[in-house]
Protein backbone atom coordinates (compact mmCIF):
# COMPACT_ATOMS: atom_id res chain seq x y z
CA UNK A 1 0.00 0.00 0.00
CA UNK A 2 1.48 3.38 -1.36
CA UNK A 3 1.23 5.73 1.85
CA UNK A 4 2.72 9.14 2.65
CA UNK A 5 3.49 10.27 5.92
CA UNK A 6 2.01 13.84 6.21
CA UNK A 7 -0.45 14.34 8.72
CA UNK A 8 -0.31 14.72 12.41
CA UNK A 9 -0.05 12.45 15.43
CA UNK A 10 -2.09 13.81 18.19
CA UNK A 11 -1.48 12.54 21.59
CA UNK A 12 -2.70 13.32 24.72
CA UNK A 13 -0.01 12.49 27.72
CA UNK A 14 -0.28 12.28 31.90
CA UNK A 15 1.88 14.79 33.19
CA UNK A 16 3.72 11.78 34.72
CA UNK A 17 7.78 11.59 34.26
CA UNK A 18 6.65 7.75 33.63
CA UNK A 19 5.67 8.35 30.51
CA UNK A 20 8.81 9.84 29.11
CA UNK A 21 10.36 6.93 27.92
CA UNK A 22 7.43 5.99 25.97
CA UNK A 23 7.46 9.02 23.86
CA UNK A 24 10.98 9.23 23.31
CA UNK A 25 9.86 5.75 21.94
CA UNK A 26 7.12 7.51 19.44
CA UNK A 27 9.14 10.36 18.29
CA UNK A 28 11.68 8.53 17.74
CA UNK A 29 10.76 6.06 15.26
CA UNK A 30 8.65 8.75 13.67
CA UNK A 31 12.01 11.16 13.14
CA UNK A 32 13.41 7.63 11.69
CA UNK A 33 10.33 7.32 8.97
CA UNK A 34 10.72 10.99 8.28
CA UNK A 35 14.53 10.64 7.26
CA UNK A 36 16.54 12.01 10.00
CA UNK A 37 19.92 10.22 10.76
CA UNK A 38 20.52 8.61 14.38
CA UNK A 39 22.10 11.23 15.78
CA UNK A 40 19.77 14.65 14.96
CA UNK A 41 16.95 12.34 15.82
CA UNK A 42 18.30 11.67 19.31
CA UNK A 43 18.51 15.71 19.23
CA UNK A 44 15.24 16.01 18.61
CA UNK A 45 14.01 13.43 20.83
CA UNK A 46 16.15 15.25 23.65
CA UNK A 47 14.44 18.48 22.86
CA UNK A 48 10.77 16.64 22.76
CA UNK A 49 11.96 15.65 26.60
CA UNK A 50 13.43 18.74 27.95
CA UNK A 51 10.30 19.98 27.14
CA UNK A 52 8.04 18.07 28.52
CA UNK A 53 10.34 17.79 31.49
CA UNK A 54 9.85 21.42 31.97
CA UNK A 55 6.29 20.84 31.39
CA UNK A 56 5.91 18.50 34.25
CA UNK A 57 7.96 20.77 36.77
CA UNK A 58 7.46 24.17 36.30
CA UNK A 59 3.69 24.23 34.01
CA UNK A 60 1.92 21.51 36.52
CA UNK A 61 4.36 22.20 39.96
CA UNK A 62 5.26 18.08 39.60
CA UNK A 63 1.71 16.99 40.07
CA UNK A 64 1.09 14.02 37.32
CA UNK A 65 -2.36 14.43 36.88
CA UNK A 66 -2.33 17.28 34.60
CA UNK A 67 -2.37 16.55 30.71
CA UNK A 68 -0.03 17.43 28.13
CA UNK A 69 -1.18 17.63 24.65
CA UNK A 70 1.45 16.76 21.91
CA UNK A 71 1.08 16.78 18.38
CA UNK A 72 3.99 15.47 16.35
CA UNK A 73 3.82 16.45 12.60
CA UNK A 74 5.69 15.17 9.59
CA UNK A 75 5.58 18.15 6.97
CA UNK A 76 6.22 18.51 3.53
CA UNK A 77 4.76 17.19 0.46
CA UNK A 78 5.01 14.88 -1.26
CA UNK A 79 8.07 13.73 1.08
CA UNK A 80 8.38 15.32 4.71
CA UNK A 81 11.15 17.85 4.69
CA UNK A 82 10.52 18.49 8.70
CA UNK A 83 9.08 17.48 11.54
CA UNK A 84 7.09 20.13 13.88
CA UNK A 85 6.57 19.62 17.80
CA UNK A 86 3.86 20.70 19.58
CA UNK A 87 3.34 20.73 23.04
CA UNK A 88 0.48 22.69 25.01
CA UNK A 89 0.10 22.79 28.43
CA UNK A 90 -2.79 23.91 30.99
CA UNK A 91 -0.65 25.21 33.89
CA UNK A 92 -0.70 28.95 34.77
CA UNK A 93 0.17 31.73 32.38
CA UNK A 94 3.52 32.49 32.30
CA UNK A 95 5.29 35.07 30.47
CA UNK A 96 7.22 33.82 26.95
CA UNK A 97 10.27 36.13 27.80
CA UNK A 98 10.72 34.57 31.38
CA UNK A 99 11.24 30.99 29.51
CA UNK A 100 14.91 31.70 28.61
CA UNK A 101 18.41 29.14 29.37
CA UNK A 102 20.70 31.18 31.88
CA UNK A 103 24.61 31.34 31.41
CA UNK A 104 26.23 28.31 30.80
CA UNK A 105 29.41 29.16 32.60
CA UNK A 106 27.66 29.40 35.63
CA UNK A 107 28.13 25.57 36.49
CA UNK A 108 25.31 24.76 38.76
CA UNK A 109 22.59 21.95 38.37
CA UNK A 110 19.28 22.83 36.40
CA UNK A 111 18.63 25.34 33.90
CA UNK A 112 20.25 23.13 31.08
CA UNK A 113 16.74 22.12 29.48
CA UNK A 114 16.09 25.63 27.34
CA UNK A 115 19.64 26.14 26.10
CA UNK A 116 19.12 22.32 24.75
CA UNK A 117 16.21 22.58 23.19
CA UNK A 118 17.23 25.95 20.94
CA UNK A 119 20.33 24.49 20.42
CA UNK A 120 19.14 21.24 18.69
CA UNK A 121 15.91 22.59 16.96
CA UNK A 122 15.76 24.90 13.67
CA UNK A 123 12.93 27.04 15.44
CA UNK A 124 11.65 27.07 19.02
CA UNK A 125 8.63 29.72 19.98
CA UNK A 126 6.61 29.86 23.05
CA UNK A 127 3.46 31.39 23.05
CA UNK A 128 0.16 31.53 25.59
CA UNK A 129 -2.42 29.01 24.51
CA UNK A 130 -5.79 29.85 23.28
CA UNK A 131 -8.06 29.22 27.02
CA UNK A 132 -4.57 29.02 28.97
CA UNK A 133 -1.75 27.34 29.86
CA UNK A 134 1.81 27.71 26.96
CA UNK A 135 2.11 26.53 23.54
CA UNK A 136 5.38 25.41 22.71
CA UNK A 137 5.75 25.28 18.90
CA UNK A 138 9.55 23.56 17.10
CA UNK A 139 10.55 22.96 14.17
CA UNK A 140 13.39 20.43 13.04
CA UNK A 141 13.91 20.47 9.05
CA UNK A 142 15.82 17.71 7.49
CA UNK A 143 18.10 19.58 5.36
CA UNK A 144 19.44 21.37 8.97
CA UNK A 145 20.98 18.12 9.08
CA UNK A 146 24.76 18.09 10.35
CA UNK A 147 26.55 17.21 6.77
CA UNK A 148 23.93 18.72 4.34
CA UNK A 149 23.95 22.60 3.72
CA UNK A 150 22.02 24.67 5.69
CA UNK A 151 19.06 26.66 4.00
CA UNK B 1 10.45 -5.53 35.65
CA UNK B 2 13.37 -3.63 33.10
CA UNK B 3 16.30 -1.87 34.18
CA UNK B 4 15.03 1.39 32.43
CA UNK B 5 12.30 2.03 34.84
CA UNK B 6 12.17 0.39 37.64
CA UNK B 7 15.87 -0.19 38.57
CA UNK B 8 18.15 1.70 40.54
CA UNK B 9 20.36 3.76 37.91
CA UNK B 10 23.19 2.91 40.00
CA UNK B 11 24.18 -0.68 39.12
CA UNK B 12 26.79 -1.61 41.35
CA UNK B 13 30.07 -0.31 43.25
CA UNK B 14 33.60 -1.43 43.06
CA UNK B 15 36.49 -0.60 45.33
CA UNK B 16 40.04 0.01 43.28
CA UNK B 17 42.43 0.82 45.90
CA UNK B 18 41.15 4.28 46.89
CA UNK B 19 38.58 4.77 44.29
CA UNK B 20 35.47 3.81 43.62
CA UNK B 21 34.01 2.59 40.03
CA UNK B 22 30.10 3.59 39.81
CA UNK B 23 28.26 1.58 37.21
CA UNK B 24 25.58 3.16 35.81
CA UNK B 25 22.66 1.54 33.29
CA UNK B 26 19.47 2.79 31.55
CA UNK B 27 18.14 5.61 30.88
CA UNK B 28 18.32 8.93 33.09
CA UNK B 29 15.50 11.66 32.92
CA UNK B 30 13.43 13.11 35.54
CA UNK B 31 11.77 9.67 36.75
CA UNK B 32 15.05 8.47 37.62
CA UNK B 33 17.59 11.13 37.97
CA UNK B 34 16.57 12.15 41.87
CA UNK B 35 17.58 8.53 42.32
CA UNK B 36 20.33 8.69 40.48
CA UNK B 37 21.77 11.61 42.15
CA UNK B 38 21.03 10.41 45.72
CA UNK B 39 22.92 7.05 44.57
CA UNK B 40 25.97 9.41 43.76
CA UNK B 41 25.84 11.49 46.81
CA UNK B 42 25.56 8.06 48.63
CA UNK B 43 29.33 6.89 47.22
CA UNK B 44 30.72 10.16 48.57
CA UNK B 45 29.97 8.72 51.74
CA UNK B 46 31.93 6.37 51.73
CA UNK B 47 34.94 8.54 51.28
CA UNK B 48 36.96 7.39 48.76
CA UNK B 49 39.93 8.97 46.78
CA UNK B 50 38.16 9.04 43.58
CA UNK B 51 34.74 8.80 42.09
CA UNK B 52 34.83 7.11 38.31
CA UNK B 53 31.42 7.31 37.35
CA UNK B 54 31.01 4.29 33.77
CA UNK B 55 28.24 5.96 32.24
CA UNK B 56 28.67 3.01 29.61
CA UNK B 57 25.06 1.28 30.29
CA UNK B 58 23.17 4.66 30.06
CA UNK B 59 21.74 4.96 26.42
CA UNK B 60 20.28 8.08 26.94
CA UNK B 61 20.28 11.17 29.70
CA UNK B 62 18.34 14.52 29.65
CA UNK B 63 19.74 17.33 31.71
CA UNK B 64 18.06 16.28 34.51
CA UNK B 65 20.62 13.16 34.72
CA UNK B 66 23.47 15.94 34.02
CA UNK B 67 22.22 18.14 36.68
CA UNK B 68 22.71 14.99 38.83
CA UNK B 69 25.82 14.79 37.97
CA UNK B 70 26.68 18.52 38.32
CA UNK B 71 25.60 18.42 41.39
CA UNK B 72 27.88 15.56 42.44
CA UNK B 73 30.89 17.44 40.72
CA UNK B 74 30.27 20.58 43.12
CA UNK B 75 29.75 18.08 46.32
CA UNK B 76 33.30 16.26 45.55
CA UNK B 77 35.40 20.06 44.65
CA UNK B 78 33.67 20.51 48.03
CA UNK B 79 35.55 17.46 50.08
CA UNK B 80 38.23 16.94 47.96
CA UNK B 81 37.37 14.04 46.18
CA UNK B 82 38.29 13.31 42.71
CA UNK B 83 35.81 12.43 39.70
CA UNK B 84 35.85 11.21 36.38
CA UNK B 85 33.45 9.78 33.91
CA UNK B 86 34.28 6.75 31.90
CA UNK B 87 32.15 4.97 29.11
CA UNK B 88 30.26 7.45 27.80
CA UNK B 89 27.94 6.52 24.75
CA UNK B 90 27.49 8.79 21.84
CA UNK B 91 24.19 10.24 23.02
CA UNK B 92 25.49 11.22 26.37
CA UNK B 93 28.45 12.65 24.87
CA UNK B 94 26.21 15.03 22.36
CA UNK B 95 24.52 16.07 25.60
CA UNK B 96 27.82 16.73 27.52
CA UNK B 97 28.77 19.10 24.28
CA UNK B 98 25.82 20.56 23.91
CA UNK B 99 25.94 21.91 27.47
CA UNK B 100 29.74 22.87 27.04
CA UNK B 101 29.97 20.15 30.34
CA UNK B 102 32.74 18.46 28.70
CA UNK B 103 35.06 20.79 29.20
CA UNK B 104 34.20 20.90 33.11
CA UNK B 105 34.09 17.31 33.95
CA UNK B 106 37.22 15.34 33.76
CA UNK B 107 35.92 12.90 30.86
CA UNK B 108 38.26 9.38 30.40
CA UNK B 109 38.04 7.02 27.61
CA UNK B 110 39.00 4.00 29.68
CA UNK B 111 38.57 2.47 32.67
CA UNK B 112 42.61 2.50 32.85
CA UNK B 113 42.61 6.01 32.32
CA UNK B 114 40.21 7.11 34.51
CA UNK B 115 42.22 5.13 37.39
CA UNK B 116 45.58 6.03 36.37
CA UNK C 1 10.49 11.72 41.06
CA UNK C 2 8.70 9.00 41.88
CA UNK C 3 5.83 8.74 39.54
CA UNK C 4 2.91 5.91 38.59
CA UNK C 5 1.94 4.45 35.18
CA UNK C 6 -1.98 4.55 36.00
CA UNK C 7 -2.69 6.81 33.40
CA UNK C 8 -4.19 6.17 29.80
CA UNK C 9 -2.33 8.05 26.47
CA UNK C 10 -4.97 8.90 24.39
CA UNK C 11 -3.86 8.92 20.76
CA UNK C 12 -5.56 10.35 17.38
CA UNK C 13 -3.88 8.55 15.03
CA UNK C 14 -3.62 8.58 10.67
CA UNK C 15 -5.61 5.67 8.97
CA UNK C 16 -2.57 5.49 6.90
CA UNK C 17 -0.31 2.42 7.09
CA UNK C 18 3.13 5.18 7.29
CA UNK C 19 2.25 5.13 10.95
CA UNK C 20 2.20 1.28 11.97
CA UNK C 21 5.90 1.70 12.92
CA UNK C 22 5.37 4.40 14.88
CA UNK C 23 2.52 2.99 16.95
CA UNK C 24 4.23 -0.20 17.56
CA UNK C 25 7.63 1.79 18.91
CA UNK C 26 4.96 3.16 21.52
CA UNK C 27 3.32 0.48 22.72
CA UNK C 28 6.75 -1.99 22.65
CA UNK C 29 7.98 0.88 25.36
CA UNK C 30 4.88 0.97 27.45
CA UNK C 31 4.76 -2.57 27.27
CA UNK C 32 8.28 -2.89 28.89
CA UNK C 33 7.55 -0.15 31.16
CA UNK C 34 4.39 -2.23 32.11
CA UNK C 35 6.83 -4.99 32.93
CA UNK C 36 5.81 -7.68 30.03
CA UNK C 37 8.24 -9.65 28.81
CA UNK C 38 9.92 -9.34 25.10
CA UNK C 39 8.05 -12.05 23.42
CA UNK C 40 4.79 -11.43 25.22
CA UNK C 41 5.10 -7.50 24.32
CA UNK C 42 5.76 -8.64 21.14
CA UNK C 43 2.55 -10.66 21.04
CA UNK C 44 0.79 -7.46 22.36
CA UNK C 45 2.02 -4.95 19.53
CA UNK C 46 1.50 -7.51 17.13
CA UNK C 47 -2.30 -7.86 18.25
CA UNK C 48 -2.13 -4.06 17.90
CA UNK C 49 -0.79 -3.69 14.59
CA UNK C 50 -3.26 -6.68 13.31
CA UNK C 51 -6.36 -4.52 14.72
CA UNK C 52 -4.95 -1.00 12.91
CA UNK C 53 -3.91 -3.06 9.89
CA UNK C 54 -7.61 -3.78 9.66
CA UNK C 55 -9.40 -0.98 10.80
CA UNK C 56 -7.14 0.93 7.91
CA UNK C 57 -8.32 -2.11 5.88
CA UNK C 58 -12.15 -2.55 6.57
CA UNK C 59 -13.28 0.41 8.50
CA UNK C 60 -12.01 2.83 6.14
CA UNK C 61 -11.20 0.63 2.81
CA UNK C 62 -7.73 2.04 2.58
CA UNK C 63 -8.67 5.82 2.78
CA UNK C 64 -5.66 7.54 4.12
CA UNK C 65 -7.51 10.57 5.80
CA UNK C 66 -9.56 8.79 8.54
CA UNK C 67 -8.65 8.91 12.18
CA UNK C 68 -8.20 6.04 14.42
CA UNK C 69 -8.84 6.69 18.26
CA UNK C 70 -6.30 4.75 20.44
CA UNK C 71 -6.27 4.83 24.49
CA UNK C 72 -3.12 2.92 25.85
CA UNK C 73 -4.01 2.14 29.26
CA UNK C 74 -1.49 0.40 32.34
CA UNK C 75 -4.12 -0.86 34.33
CA UNK C 76 -4.04 -1.52 38.01
CA UNK C 77 -2.90 -0.07 41.48
CA UNK C 78 0.00 0.54 42.77
CA UNK C 79 1.48 -1.09 40.45
CA UNK C 80 0.16 -1.60 36.45
CA UNK C 81 -1.20 -5.77 36.10
CA UNK C 82 -2.28 -5.42 32.74
CA UNK C 83 -2.58 -3.16 29.68
CA UNK C 84 -5.84 -2.46 28.12
CA UNK C 85 -5.98 -1.30 24.48
CA UNK C 86 -8.97 0.66 22.91
CA UNK C 87 -9.27 0.96 19.29
CA UNK C 88 -12.32 3.29 17.78
CA UNK C 89 -13.15 3.71 14.15
CA UNK C 90 -15.67 5.92 12.49
CA UNK C 91 -15.99 3.55 9.51
CA UNK C 92 -19.46 2.57 8.88
CA UNK C 93 -21.28 0.08 11.37
CA UNK C 94 -20.13 -3.54 11.39
CA UNK C 95 -21.92 -6.60 13.28
CA UNK C 96 -19.24 -7.45 15.60
CA UNK C 97 -20.50 -10.96 14.76
CA UNK C 98 -18.84 -11.17 11.61
CA UNK C 99 -15.41 -9.92 12.44
CA UNK C 100 -14.34 -13.61 13.34
CA UNK C 101 -10.99 -15.50 12.46
CA UNK C 102 -11.44 -18.23 9.41
CA UNK C 103 -10.20 -22.09 9.27
CA UNK C 104 -6.19 -22.42 9.59
CA UNK C 105 -6.91 -25.30 7.68
CA UNK C 106 -7.55 -23.40 4.68
CA UNK C 107 -4.27 -22.30 3.30
CA UNK C 108 -4.77 -18.74 1.34
CA UNK C 109 -3.32 -15.19 2.23
CA UNK C 110 -5.04 -13.61 4.42
CA UNK C 111 -7.59 -13.86 6.97
CA UNK C 112 -5.18 -14.15 9.90
CA UNK C 113 -5.36 -10.62 11.91
CA UNK C 114 -8.41 -11.72 13.84
CA UNK C 115 -7.13 -15.18 14.86
CA UNK C 116 -4.03 -13.52 16.14
CA UNK C 117 -5.90 -10.71 17.97
CA UNK C 118 -7.58 -13.64 19.91
CA UNK C 119 -4.68 -15.72 20.24
CA UNK C 120 -2.20 -13.18 21.70
CA UNK C 121 -4.71 -11.50 23.94
CA UNK C 122 -6.77 -12.36 27.34
CA UNK C 123 -9.72 -10.30 26.16
CA UNK C 124 -10.93 -8.84 22.70
CA UNK C 125 -14.02 -7.28 22.29
CA UNK C 126 -15.80 -5.41 19.13
CA UNK C 127 -18.59 -3.20 20.00
CA UNK C 128 -20.53 -0.81 17.95
CA UNK C 129 -19.24 2.53 18.73
CA UNK C 130 -21.54 5.58 20.32
CA UNK C 131 -21.99 7.87 17.42
CA UNK C 132 -21.18 5.16 14.54
CA UNK C 133 -17.38 3.15 14.25
CA UNK C 134 -16.97 0.12 15.82
CA UNK C 135 -14.76 0.25 19.84
CA UNK C 136 -12.32 -2.59 19.82
CA UNK C 137 -11.17 -3.33 23.31
CA UNK C 138 -8.44 -5.76 23.94
CA UNK C 139 -6.83 -6.89 27.30
CA UNK C 140 -3.49 -8.71 28.18
CA UNK C 141 -2.46 -9.25 31.97
CA UNK C 142 0.72 -9.80 33.58
CA UNK C 143 0.46 -12.66 34.87
CA UNK C 144 -1.08 -14.32 32.18
CA UNK C 145 2.72 -14.11 30.39
CA UNK C 146 4.06 -18.10 29.51
CA UNK C 147 6.27 -18.84 32.32
CA UNK C 148 3.43 -17.82 35.24
CA UNK C 149 0.73 -19.31 36.67
CA UNK C 150 -2.54 -18.43 34.66
CA UNK C 151 -5.10 -16.74 37.40
CA UNK D 1 15.89 7.19 4.37
CA UNK D 2 15.84 3.95 6.26
CA UNK D 3 15.23 0.41 5.32
CA UNK D 4 12.24 -0.48 7.30
CA UNK D 5 10.21 2.23 5.40
CA UNK D 6 10.90 3.21 2.71
CA UNK D 7 12.98 1.13 0.58
CA UNK D 8 12.00 -2.57 -1.03
CA UNK D 9 11.73 -5.44 1.53
CA UNK D 10 13.56 -7.25 -0.88
CA UNK D 11 17.08 -6.35 -0.57
CA UNK D 12 19.46 -8.68 -2.96
CA UNK D 13 18.83 -12.27 -5.20
CA UNK D 14 21.80 -14.33 -5.29
CA UNK D 15 21.60 -17.50 -7.57
CA UNK D 16 23.32 -20.72 -6.00
CA UNK D 17 22.97 -23.34 -9.13
CA UNK D 18 19.75 -23.12 -10.14
CA UNK D 19 18.24 -21.67 -6.96
CA UNK D 20 17.85 -18.13 -5.73
CA UNK D 21 18.51 -16.79 -2.07
CA UNK D 22 16.41 -13.53 -1.88
CA UNK D 23 17.30 -11.79 1.64
CA UNK D 24 14.83 -9.67 3.02
CA UNK D 25 14.91 -6.73 5.34
CA UNK D 26 13.08 -4.30 7.80
CA UNK D 27 9.71 -4.68 9.03
CA UNK D 28 7.18 -6.26 7.06
CA UNK D 29 4.05 -4.72 7.56
CA UNK D 30 1.00 -3.06 5.68
CA UNK D 31 2.37 -0.51 4.61
CA UNK D 32 5.13 -2.63 3.22
CA UNK D 33 4.16 -6.25 2.42
CA UNK D 34 2.68 -5.50 -1.04
CA UNK D 35 5.55 -4.42 -2.63
CA UNK D 36 7.30 -7.14 -1.09
CA UNK D 37 4.64 -9.98 -2.65
CA UNK D 38 5.35 -8.03 -5.65
CA UNK D 39 9.51 -8.83 -5.64
CA UNK D 40 8.67 -12.28 -4.34
CA UNK D 41 6.46 -12.95 -7.64
CA UNK D 42 9.02 -11.35 -9.87
CA UNK D 43 11.51 -13.97 -8.09
CA UNK D 44 9.23 -17.18 -9.52
CA UNK D 45 9.31 -15.25 -13.09
CA UNK D 46 12.42 -16.26 -13.16
CA UNK D 47 12.03 -19.61 -13.23
CA UNK D 48 14.89 -20.68 -10.31
CA UNK D 49 14.22 -24.47 -9.47
CA UNK D 50 14.36 -23.42 -5.62
CA UNK D 51 13.64 -20.08 -3.88
CA UNK D 52 15.23 -19.66 -0.19
CA UNK D 53 13.73 -16.90 1.10
CA UNK D 54 16.02 -15.55 3.72
CA UNK D 55 14.55 -13.76 6.63
CA UNK D 56 17.57 -13.29 9.44
CA UNK D 57 16.67 -8.86 8.02
CA UNK D 58 13.07 -9.10 9.10
CA UNK D 59 12.38 -7.97 13.00
CA UNK D 60 8.65 -7.59 12.54
CA UNK D 61 6.51 -9.47 10.44
CA UNK D 62 2.49 -9.11 10.63
CA UNK D 63 -0.13 -11.09 9.06
CA UNK D 64 0.19 -8.52 5.73
CA UNK D 65 3.82 -10.15 5.06
CA UNK D 66 2.55 -13.84 5.91
CA UNK D 67 0.26 -13.42 3.61
CA UNK D 68 2.51 -12.24 1.03
CA UNK D 69 4.07 -15.75 1.46
CA UNK D 70 1.13 -17.61 1.27
CA UNK D 71 0.97 -16.06 -1.65
CA UNK D 72 4.50 -17.08 -3.27
CA UNK D 73 3.71 -21.06 -1.56
CA UNK D 74 0.47 -21.08 -3.77
CA UNK D 75 2.50 -20.01 -6.92
CA UNK D 76 5.24 -22.00 -6.45
CA UNK D 77 3.09 -25.08 -5.35
CA UNK D 78 1.12 -24.20 -8.85
CA UNK D 79 5.07 -23.68 -11.00
CA UNK D 80 6.63 -26.69 -9.34
CA UNK D 81 9.40 -24.68 -7.63
CA UNK D 82 10.64 -25.35 -4.54
CA UNK D 83 10.51 -23.13 -1.69
CA UNK D 84 12.23 -22.91 1.50
CA UNK D 85 12.10 -20.11 4.53
CA UNK D 86 15.37 -19.70 6.46
CA UNK D 87 16.87 -17.09 9.32
CA UNK D 88 13.48 -16.78 10.96
CA UNK D 89 14.26 -14.27 14.46
CA UNK D 90 12.24 -15.38 16.80
CA UNK D 91 9.60 -12.88 16.74
CA UNK D 92 8.89 -14.07 12.86
CA UNK D 93 8.75 -17.21 13.96
CA UNK D 94 6.33 -16.98 16.74
CA UNK D 95 3.69 -15.30 14.08
CA UNK D 96 4.71 -19.06 12.32
CA UNK D 97 3.73 -20.32 14.86
CA UNK D 98 0.59 -18.53 16.12
CA UNK D 99 -0.67 -18.99 12.70
CA UNK D 100 0.35 -22.84 12.83
CA UNK D 101 1.98 -22.06 8.96
CA UNK D 102 5.49 -23.31 10.77
CA UNK D 103 4.10 -27.08 9.44
CA UNK D 104 2.85 -25.85 6.26
CA UNK D 105 6.39 -23.65 5.07
CA UNK D 106 9.23 -25.47 5.09
CA UNK D 107 11.47 -23.42 7.37
CA UNK D 108 15.46 -24.38 7.62
CA UNK D 109 17.89 -23.02 10.43
CA UNK D 110 21.20 -23.09 8.17
CA UNK D 111 21.27 -21.58 4.48
CA UNK D 112 23.33 -25.00 4.22
CA UNK D 113 19.74 -26.77 5.00
CA UNK D 114 17.84 -25.19 2.58
CA UNK D 115 19.88 -25.84 -0.41
CA UNK D 116 20.55 -29.21 0.68
N1 LIG E 1 6.63 25.04 30.32
C1 LIG E 1 7.08 26.01 31.16
N2 LIG E 1 6.20 26.72 31.91
C2 LIG E 1 6.65 27.70 32.75
N3 LIG E 1 7.94 28.03 32.89
C3 LIG E 1 8.86 27.37 32.17
C4 LIG E 1 8.48 26.32 31.28
N4 LIG E 1 9.61 25.88 30.70
C5 LIG E 1 10.64 26.58 31.21
N5 LIG E 1 10.20 27.48 32.10
C6 LIG E 1 11.05 28.49 32.82
O1 LIG E 1 12.30 28.58 32.16
C7 LIG E 1 13.37 28.32 33.08
C8 LIG E 1 14.53 27.64 32.39
O2 LIG E 1 14.21 26.28 32.08
P1 LIG E 1 15.35 25.20 31.92
O3 LIG E 1 16.43 25.79 31.07
O4 LIG E 1 14.78 23.95 31.42
O5 LIG E 1 15.97 24.99 33.38
P2 LIG E 1 15.31 24.36 34.70
O6 LIG E 1 14.04 23.71 34.32
O7 LIG E 1 16.33 23.39 35.17
O8 LIG E 1 15.15 25.53 35.62
C9 LIG E 1 12.75 27.50 34.19
O9 LIG E 1 13.44 27.62 35.41
C10 LIG E 1 11.32 28.08 34.25
O10 LIG E 1 11.28 29.24 35.05
N1 LIG F 1 -12.27 -3.01 12.03
C1 LIG F 1 -13.05 -3.79 11.24
N2 LIG F 1 -14.13 -3.26 10.64
C2 LIG F 1 -14.89 -4.03 9.83
N3 LIG F 1 -14.66 -5.32 9.57
C3 LIG F 1 -13.60 -5.90 10.13
C4 LIG F 1 -12.74 -5.18 10.99
N4 LIG F 1 -11.76 -6.02 11.42
C5 LIG F 1 -12.00 -7.22 10.86
N5 LIG F 1 -13.11 -7.17 10.07
C6 LIG F 1 -13.72 -8.32 9.33
O1 LIG F 1 -13.19 -9.53 9.85
C7 LIG F 1 -12.59 -10.32 8.80
C8 LIG F 1 -11.39 -11.10 9.31
O2 LIG F 1 -10.28 -10.22 9.55
P1 LIG F 1 -8.82 -10.80 9.51
O3 LIG F 1 -8.78 -12.07 10.28
O4 LIG F 1 -7.88 -9.75 9.97
O5 LIG F 1 -8.52 -11.15 7.99
P2 LIG F 1 -8.38 -10.19 6.70
O6 LIG F 1 -8.32 -8.79 7.17
O7 LIG F 1 -7.13 -10.66 6.05
O8 LIG F 1 -9.61 -10.50 5.89
C9 LIG F 1 -12.25 -9.32 7.72
O9 LIG F 1 -12.19 -9.90 6.45
C10 LIG F 1 -13.37 -8.29 7.86
O10 LIG F 1 -14.53 -8.72 7.16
Amino acid sequence: MKSVLNRPIVIHLPSSPSYLPVMRATLGKLCELVGFDRETAGAVVLSMDEALTNIIKHAYGGAEDGVIDIELAPVGEPEPEAVKISLRDYGPAVDPKKIKSRDLDDVRPGGLGVHIIKKCMDTVEYAPADGGGTLLTMVKKLNSQKGKDKV
Amino acid sequence: MNQDSHSSPVQSERWVGRATVVEVAGDIDLHRSSQFQQSLLDVVDRNPERIVVDLGGVGYMDSSGVASLVKLLSRTRKTGVGLRLVGLTRRVQSVFEITRLNTVFEICQTEEEALA
